[in-house]
């Protein structure tokens, strides 16, 4: 192993380790153990945020539409567990999730031989196959539903609620990833200016039909505006860090192979890509499920920190907040990300709610736009602008020695 | 019209064609920007296509590389349709091109403008990505390796970790080149590559151009503004003007042909500077 | 002819990011002149017209315009100083009409009776554009845009007239309609600073000309006398004419 | 753009539907007669009712017009969709608010010269207090504007667009401090009476404040006219600007190509600003239409007519003026109908979905120019 890799895991485990012991042992109390997690799923939805917009060059807005989706999502499959150990909402979701997106992966193939399809015709073909498929998820679901209560029953309390918790933030993620797939497919064919506000669109639908869940759509049990309660409080430092962890490693791979080095190629240049072979109609679609699936994941931590989800979290004025922690932290830069997550969450969560006398709270958000607009003004690239650490960074291979030196072109550069 | 273009010499019979674009025409909103455009290339040639400014040059470029779809007209490559087929399928079936104003992957490196075009023959699926393990290892340090290689044949190894925009232009151009090569096409399009260089540096390009030929067997079409770089290079030479042929045939024939003289030069310039005599002591 | 100098341009240098675009010109233009720059595509010659506009800065070097320096003046304040540009590519305004788009030409003028005179030349000098006033700049063909694109430049009474490629991409025919009117417009006493792709047509047209390569001035003259010079027309057109 | 590749017999019917584009355009084609069908419905159900709402959806939408065509001329000037639009009509509904119930500025004609009849008194009085929300509008967006935007005109767009979130944001949280606007809904106060009126089978007749109107009647209000023909009277001033103007002439010019204004003569920056504080002017305008038709006043109020208006320059086709009015005027219609026939809170989810449909059809939206070509 190298030694960055070994210096960055040995960091991250010394990070977990030191955290962790200072909530075992109280020094961290529970408004910034709070701030912490809420940070950590901030740098996860920015982290996919910034693989859409800041490598691949697609201005989306509809991160926290995903985000909504996932934690709705897996606080419903949580709470009727913890309710009255039915697994029911767990296997819908986890066949429609699994069916889905079998379904989708096979279509994909099969489209790929046909030559020049039409966007929008894809997209009904996918949407008629997915409603079959959810459809027959459900009668599915509910009928194998008791043997699975069942089993998971005979397992201790705790381990359980554990198990239905992970799948849970699981199948959030990959609902978020298949609905982004169906919502891309005809939108990612749109400008990029469009594309934002076609997204920043689901953001809105997806906050209305939350406001109403209980009667536009069939769960009651997520009581619409009102607000939803009865779910677990299982997502601690070890969820949240893992999370974090795995997958700032998986970006990092995938960033660092060819299939990152095509992602980014779209964001440097459309056309010189495609010249170059590149489809870059694939690699819009996959920044951006990959970048909603991190959405998903997010949510379904979130709606496990509080136990409680209440759609104006889901606001599509909130929907800017990942776009203005990427910016702050530089686009396309990893480190960037994790660090304005984690300083955006203290500063405006924590410090200036700590600092701000009683009752001034509201100069919170006088601030913070001057903030950004300072920042804006004073380092248009991010604070942090390129910078990485070093396991983020991309090393470059050394030259093989040459046989012998030839002078390079004289060539004066300016 | 066509009975003006001189018959052009014929190919080698036995081979078939490597390209043959048949009545391309290309409309913008009713405007004709190329109309009936002909042309076979076979395998191993070089070929030029000039024309004044605005001739259409760039759009039948772009309709041979998919960027456009031709409003009538089709393009055969290697004896397959390939006329409104996507461009990154047809780069793939390996037609390359390099754009008129330089189109790099401005903020990444040098080595990496390489390795993207090697993307399509990676060798390794995306959870191997993903996973960094032995097979992605394996495969990342052989398509590094091969990348690297082809920097050294345009001697910019040592330039491997610049970003690319910070080049200066020449070598801008010959990275251009070098990622339009660095998935061994079979044809090579060049849109005016000399554009911006001064003579020395025309007269390197001329090699380069020669030396790639040769190296990596390929065939070219060159669309070019300088005479000089056209002349000295093409075997065959196609004219265009306002989207029509208005002449082919060897470098020679096309420096003698009156048409080019005036599509080139607007009618005697020898005539128009009598007409214009300016009224000072040294005018003859 | 008058012969005192009415534009001078001092070791301009120029950067795009780290591209260095114009390595120290220096070039001069003389009162009813037409002077050309002429060079391959990419040698400069916009960027130098774009200076003296203003559109561009310049790192280092100065340009001189009847005396007052102009060399970091903002746009508005050249062209009401009297140096006018019709552009590269015409760039007309498209959604904009043919009456507009010369309206837009006089935009520094406020004498409504000046600029009524101004139209009444121009369309003297255009009658093509007063048959099509009412339309829009897109709908043109080329050489009318390209009418346009000049009489729009007249309507602000330029002293001097850079001319970006008034040739480019019309038939041989128009360009010489297009030469005439350069000719008559410098006739009528503006100056005019050409620059052309195509060598030989502004030299025909010019009195002087410099030769630009990759940012460089490598050669000036009379231009009768390079017109006759076969190694210009060896650089510029290769062998065998 | 779908390629003309050659048909090939091999292909069956449906990889033809697919490659063609079929499938997609029957499943837009559905959507559209379902909405065709529940409007239809409806419409045969209860004329009246319906009538009613297209009446209410015009008054709404001459609103949302007002503020759009200020995001579209921003936009199409600068290409910064300007975030902060929307606050800028909130600060004209409280300016129009403090105007007319701290200062009394409506009855200033009264008070000046004391007998004048009181319809000129109010009329007079009325058009005050909009001309000083227009200007005190135009004066803020145009601070904004140099303070803000043009720093940043040569940076990222997204810097800008950041930018104007912050500055959204600032204007609300600032207007919601104590001492500058205040943190509560508050009631705005109409400068002169509502009079409604009832037509029927028998007429139109005035209906006294009090009595609810006779079956089967529309309601038709002395604010709905006021708004219609406000707008109307600004829509025609803003093109007589644009069309009719120097400075309106030199704003499409520089909308179209800024290098080429420069080389005319045409300030830029200056146009840019002018741009700004013009529309920020029909903000300030609609602000005070809004809050005399929905009287509250909120300092968070711009927010979703401000992303409504948006929503109808999109559609519109941004950068085009008629284009603004008709995607407001069919914004304000998708919003009443939909709230009626639909449910009130799908209204703002359908708003976006006839945007994203449009937008499928027509990527630039239904005036809008397609993007010109890259070099």
């Amino acid at each position: 192993m190298q030694r960055t890799t070994l210096f960055f895991l040995g960091g991250a485990a010394l990070i977990f380790v030191i955290v962790q012991a200072m909530i075992s042992f109280g020094l961290l109390n529970d408004f910034y153990v709070n701030i912490l997690l809420l940070a950590s799923v901030y740098a996860i939805v920015g982290l996919g945020l910034n693989l859409i917009y800041g490598f691949n060059g697609q201005f989306s807005l509809g991160q926290w539409g995903f985000y909504a989706i996932g934690a709705y999502a897996a606080g419903d499959i949580t709470y009727w567990w913890t309710l009255d150990k039915s697994a029911h909402a767990l296997m819908i979701a986890l066949l429609a999730v699994l069916f889905c997106g079998a379904a989708i992966l096979l279509l994909r193939k099969l489209l790929s031989r046909v030559r020049g399809v039409d966007a929008l015709s894809a997209f009904t073909l996918y949407l008629v196959v997915v409603i079959f498929l959810v459809f027959i998820a459900i009668q599915l679901g509910q009928a194998l539903s008791p043997a699975v209560s069942g089993l998971l029953s005979l397992l201790p309390d705790g381990l359980s609620l554990q198990i239905v918790f992970f799948l849970a933030v699981l199948i959030a993620g990959l609902m978020a990833a298949e609905i982004s797939f169906l919502f891309g497919l005809p939108v990612l064919t749109l400008g990029s200016d469009y594309f934002g506000i076609a997204t920043l669109g689901l953001t809105i639908i997806v906050k209305v039909l939350l406001d109403n869940s209980d009667t536009l759509l069939p769960f009651p049990e997520m009581k619409g505006a009102r607000g939803m309660v009865g779910i677990p409080e299982v997502t601690n430092w070890f969820w949240a860090f893992a999370f974090l962890l795995v997958i700032v490693i998986v970006v990092r791979n995938l960033l660092h192979s060819s299939y990152g080095r095509a992602i980014i190629s779209v964001r440097e240049d459309e056309i010189a890509a495609k010249a170059m072979g590149i489809d870059i109609a694939h690699y819009k679609n996959l920044s951006f499920v990959l970048g909603s699936l991190f959405a998903g994941l997010a949510g379904g931590l979130y709606a496990h920190i509080n136990g409680f989800l209440h759609p104006n979290t889901f606001n599509f004025i909130k929907s800017f907040d990942p776009m203005i922690i990427i910016v702050m932290g530089g686009l396309g830069s990893i480190t960037g990300t994790l660090g304005a997550s984690f300083a955006w969450a203290f500063i405006l969560e924590g410090l200036l709610r700590v600092i701000l006398p009683q009752g001034t709270e509201t100069w919170r958000f006088v601030v913070y736009p001057l903030i950004l607009l300072l920042i804006m003004l004073l380092r248009p690239k991010g604070l942090m602008g390129e910078i990485e650490l070093p396991f983020l960074r991309q090393v470059l291979p050394p030259l093989k020695p040459k046989a012998q030196p030839e002078e390079t072109q004289a060539e004066v550069k300016p | 019209m066509s009975d003006a273009i001189p018959p052009r010499p014929a190919p080698p019979a036995d081979a078939p064609p490597l390209l043959t674009a048949q009545n391309l025409t290309k409309e913008f909103g009713g405007l004709r920007a190329v109309h009936n455009f002909e042309k076979t290339i076979h395998t191993g040639e070089l070929v030029g296509l000039i024309g004044p400014n605005g001739a259409g040059k760039t759009t039948i470029f772009n309709m041979i590389t998919g960027v456009y779809v031709p409003t009538s007209g089709s393009v055969i490559f290697n004896n397959q349709d390939i006329t409104g087929i996507a461009p990154h399928e047809i780069n793939q079936l390996g037609i390359a091109r390099t754009f008129q104003n330089i189109r790099l992957f401005p903020n990444l490196t040098v080595l990496d403008n390489v390795r993207i075009a090697y993307h399509p023959h990676a060798g390794y699926s995306m959870s191997d990505a993903i996973l960094h393990n032995a097979h992605f290892n394996q495969k990342e340090k052989e398509l590094t390796e091969r990348a690297q290689e082809f920097l050294g044949v345009f001697n910019l190894q040592d330039r491997q970790g610049e970003i690319a925009k910070n080049l200066p232009y020449g070598e801008q151009r010959r990275l251009e080149i070098a990622r339009a090569l660095a998935a061994y096409p079979k044809l090579l399009l060049l849109d005016e590559p000399a554009a911006g260089m001064n003579p020395a540096e025309s007269m390197a390009l001329m090699d380069l151009i020669h030396f790639i030929r040769e190296r990596f067997n390929l065939t070219i079409l060159l669309i070019e503004h300088q005479m000089r770089v056209v002349m000295g290079i093409c075997e065959w030479i196609t004219v265009v003007d306002f989207g029509e042929v208005i002449a082919r045939g060897t470098p020679q024939e096309i420096q003698s042909n009156p048409r080019v003289i005036e599509a080139y030069l607007g009618p005697g310039a020898a005539a128009l500077s009598q007409k214009y005599r300016r009224k000072k002591p040294h005018a003859d | 002819m008058q012969t005192d100098t009415m534009l001078t341009v001092q070791d301009l240098n120029v950067y795009y990011g780290a591209i260095h675009a114009l390595k120290g010109i220096s070039f001069e233009l003389k009162k009813g002149e037409i002077v050309a720059l002429i060079g391959a595509n990419g040698a400069g010659k916009s960027t130098t017209l774009s200076t003296i506009s203003g559109l561009i800065r310049p790192r280092q070097g100065s340009i001189i315009f009847e005396g007052k320096d102009i060399t970091m003046a903002p746009s508005e304040q050249i062209v009401r100083l009297g140096i006018v540009q019709s552009p590269e590519g015409r760039r007309i305004f498209a959604t904009l009409t043919v009456m507009e788009n010369l309206e837009m030409g006089a935009y520094t003028r406020s004498n409504k009776a000046e600029i009524q005179d101004g139209l009444a030349e121009v369309f003297k000098r255009f009658p093509r554009l007063d048959e099509r006033r009412k339309q829009l700049g897109g709908t043109l063909s080329g050489g009318e845009q390209q009418m346009l694109a000049i009489a729009r430049a007249m309507m602000a009474r330029p002293a001097l007239l850079l001319l970006d490629e008034p040739s480019m991409g019309l038939s041989p025919i128009l360009v010489e309609q297009i030469f005439d009117i350069i000719h008559d417009i410098n006739e009528d006493g503006t100056s005019i600073l050409l620059v052309e792709q195509n060598a030989q047509m502004a030299l025909s047209i010019s009195d002087r000309a410099y030769v630009l390569e990759t940012g460089r001035i490598v050669m000036s003259g009379d231009a009768q006398e390079m017109l006759h010079d076969p190694s210009i027309v060896e650089a510029y057109l290769g062998g065998g004419h | 753009m779908t390629p003309n590749g050659t048909p090939n017999s091999k292909d069956t019917l449906f990889i033809q539907s697919l490659r063609k584009g079929w499938l997609g355009k029957v499943f837009l084609i559905l959507i559209g007669l379902a909405a065709l069908w529940k409007l239809g419905v409806s419409l045969a159900d209860n004329p009246v009712l319906f009538l009613q709402q297209v009446i209410n959806g015009l008054q709404l939408g001459f609103v949302y017009a007002l503020i759009a065509l200020g995001y579209t001329m921003v936009y199409g000037i600068v290409r910064l969709i300007n975030f902060a639009h929307g606050d800028v009509f909130m600060v004209g509904a409280f300016v129009g608010f403090y105007t007319i119930a701290r200062f009394q500025f409506h009855t200033w004609p009264e008070r000046l010269f004391p007998g004048l009849p009181q319809w000129l008194v109010l009329g007079v009085g009325t058009v005050t207090v909009v001309l000083i929300s227009m200007a005190i509008c135009a004066l803020l967006a145009f601070t904004i504007e140099r303070v803000a935007y043009k720093p940043l005109r040569n940076a990222p767009r997204i810097s800008a667009l950041i930018t104007a979130i912050g500055v959204s944001f600032f204007l609300e949280y600032f207007g919601a401090l104590q001492f500058v606007f205040t943190p509560n809904f508050v009631t705005f106060e109409r400068p002169f009476s509502v009079q409604n009126w009832q037509i029927n089978n028998l007429g139109i007749q005035a209906l006294p404040s009090g009595q609810s109107p006779a079956d089967n009647s529309i309601i038709i209000s002395n604010i709905a006219l006021i708004i219609v023909l406000a707008s109307i009277l600004l829509l025609l001033l803003l093109q007589f600007i644009v069309q009719g103007t120097r400075v309106g002439k030199a704003m499409r010019a520089v909308a179209y190509d800024k290098q080429t204004a420069r080389l005319m003569g045409i300030n830029v920056d200056g146009i840019i600003s002018i741009t700004f504080a013009i529309g920020a002017a029909l903000a300030g305008a609609a602000g005070i239409l809004y809050a005399t038709a929905f009287p509250q006043v909120y300092f968070v109020m711009g927010i979703i007519p401000g992303l409504k208006a948006f929503v109808a320059a999109v559609l519109g086709g941004i950068g085009s003026i008629p284009g603004a009015v008709v995607g407001a005027l069919i914004m304000g219609q998708a919003e009443v109908l939909s709230a009626a026939y639909i449910s009130t809170p799908m209204r703002d989810a359908v708003a976006f979905s006839i945007l994203v449909i449009v937008l499928l059809v027509r990527p630039t939206g239904i005036f809008g120019e397609p993007e010109r070509e890259k070099a």
